[in-house]
């Protein structure tokens, strides 16, 4: 049957699998269910995102994809379900998810060379929370930290791009790590 | 000079504090103004008699070392420093603007935690699984993962941690110093140096803020001899000033 | 808010709503949450109905409402959900059972503490089980989970005490999470 399908076919069938897990999906899992490729996912995924009613949205990290309520109904939805377990975090925490959400993924040493301290217990409680995870670098050999679908969920966005000042507060950050790969860190 | 209220005890490494500072004063990162906290900050390091791990010590230490070349340079216009002294300074500037946006961004998603939530179906939907299955659930299997996990449980572990060492705050250290130099008329640095590198740093930074003041004056023969202050208007004949 | 809520506004609602649920509603249920007539719910679920995209279709049976998976999707979201691999509770799943029944209803980071891991997806997973549930925490306001009487049936157990080592066990477990109360998180 898979084979057949067009790009409106399969859109709907991510749909109804997004649905009916009730958590978010890898892409490649996606991939493999429908004997289709990445590229195939995404692109349907698209088509998927543009034809959404708008009670329900659809949340991606890049690698991960889940459908959730709109920010917009979270108030209604409380009145049903009541309020989600939503533990604060504290400064050390946000900064961390700061640097991950708005330069991109990052290893720990740059993270305290970032931040001028050690956040080992910090990264701890993200990891052990689900808001962050733990990847190789993309065609490196080192290990870096990226924020989860999880965390978005509670930020109430659907991807990064769209928190507030992304683009300038990224733009800025950029400017400096390009700097400093050139540079040995001398003091950390 | 002037004083300023420092908050004990909460900050989250050097960069921390040293932003706090400079924000709380309204400045822009640039060398006057980490010059004009490097007081402050002394103080606030040497205040700080709560154990804190030794990795972080020695990171409020480094930043402190970067400051006093920047405070010794806007005493000392003449001052010569080194490529490698002038990059450390570069850095730290980098580093507190980098450090600022982050907080700035982590400001920005504070604001937004838990306001607008996604919610996720809060049960998972019933797909009847047709046939009945055990869920590979053995009891023994059971017993043998908690029994696993049992052993592996951490046990409660101790950070290893020093106590940072009371520096001297560059007014207590001034006050210090003009009271030896006035009751003593005429002093050698090598007679008051201290064993403290750090400390030494501060003696000295004091002693220009005096010469600075008009206290005391100061004569060096030659690069690295002993220094030689004497109280300003003491009647021995000086030259040259 | 809701008292200027338009037909597609309450739509989007619904929608959400449902959702978010993951069950059947009263149409009832939602007039009262949207503070509505239950006409005007009526009314918004046709809306509903005819924008919903393909891989989700509305279920009514005149009292009760859902969004549920469109019966030609059956294979691919079984595929997803009825993979053997993933019916397997799995070693996270097993750690997460042998906690809840040596140490009695646990809430989600006493278990994330214990295992040194985030534990959502097990615990999602045993739910949708029905191996666990999910209640409040006797006197408190914290959500704790526990044992369900179907999971004692599998185990042909009929109390956690006849399990095996139970008191070496569970005071073990007790003595470790006592530690987590005592510890303040310093840095999140």
């Amino acid at each position: 049957m898979t084979e057949l399908m067009n790009q409106s076919e399969l859109s709907k069938h991510i749909e109804a699998l997004l649905f009916a897990t009730g958590e978010p999906v890898q892409l490649a899992r996606l991939a493999e269910i429908l004997s289709v490729r990445i590229e195939e996912v995404q692109a349907s995924l698209s088509l998927l995102s543009s034809h959404l009613n708008q009670g329900i949205i659809l949340v991606h990290n890049g690698t991960q994809v889940s459908l959730a309520t709109p920010p917009d109904t979270a108030e209604t939805v409380a009145k049903l379900l009541g309020d989600p377990e939503d533990r604060e975090v504290g400064q050390a925490g946000l900064e961390v998810l700061a640097i991950l959400l708005y330069q991109g993924p990052t290893s720990r040493s740059t993270i305290d060379y970032i931040r001028g301290v050690n956040s080992t217990s910090s990264i701890k409680t993200l990891l052990l929370r689900g808001l962050i995870e733990r990847v190789p670098e993309s065609g490196g050999r080192e290990m870096v930290y990226r924020p989860t679908i999880e965390l978005m969920y509670h930020l109430g966005t659907q991807e990064p791009e769209q928190l507030p000042d992304f683009t300038v507060l990224r733009d800025k950050l950029a400017a400096f790590s390009n700097r400093q790969e050139s540079v040995t860190p001398t003091s950390l | 000079m002037p004083e300023f209220m420092v908050r004990v005890g909460t900050f989250d490494g050097p960069l921390d504090l040293l932003l706090s500072l400079i924000e709380e004063r309204k400045l822009y990162i640039n060398e006057i103004s980490l010059g004009s906290v490097t007081d402050s900050y002394l103080t606030h390091i040497s205040s700080q008699e709560q154990v804190v791990p030794l990795g972080e010590t020695a990171q409020f230490v480094l930043v402190a070392a970067t400051l006093l070349l920047i405070k010794s340079r806007s005493l000392l216009p003449t001052l010569e420093i080194s490529p490698e002294e002038a990059g450390a300074i570069k850095e730290l500037e980098d580093r507190l603007r980098r450090y600022q946006l982050v907080k700035q961004g982590a400001r920005l998603l504070e604001r937004q935690w838990g306001t607008k939530p996604l919610r996720l179906p809060a049960r998972a939907r019933i797909v009847r699984i047709p046939v009945f299955t055990p869920y590979g659930i053995q009891l023994q299997a059971l017993v043998d993962s908690l029994r696993a996990l049992v052993t592996l449980l951490p046990t409660e572990s101790f950070r290893e941690t020093a106590t940072v060492t009371p520096l001297v705050s560059l007014e207590e250290m001034i006050d210090r110093l003009k009271h030896r130099v006035l009751s003593s008329v005429r002093l050698r640095f090598s007679e008051i140096k201290s064993s403290e590198r750090i400390e030494v740093i501060v003696q000295f930074l004091a002693l220009l803020e005096l010469v600075k003041g008009g206290f005391v004056v100061a004569e060096q023969q030659m690069p690295f001899d002993d220094i030689l202050f004497e109280t300003e208007g003491v009647s021995t004949p000086r030259y040259g000033v």
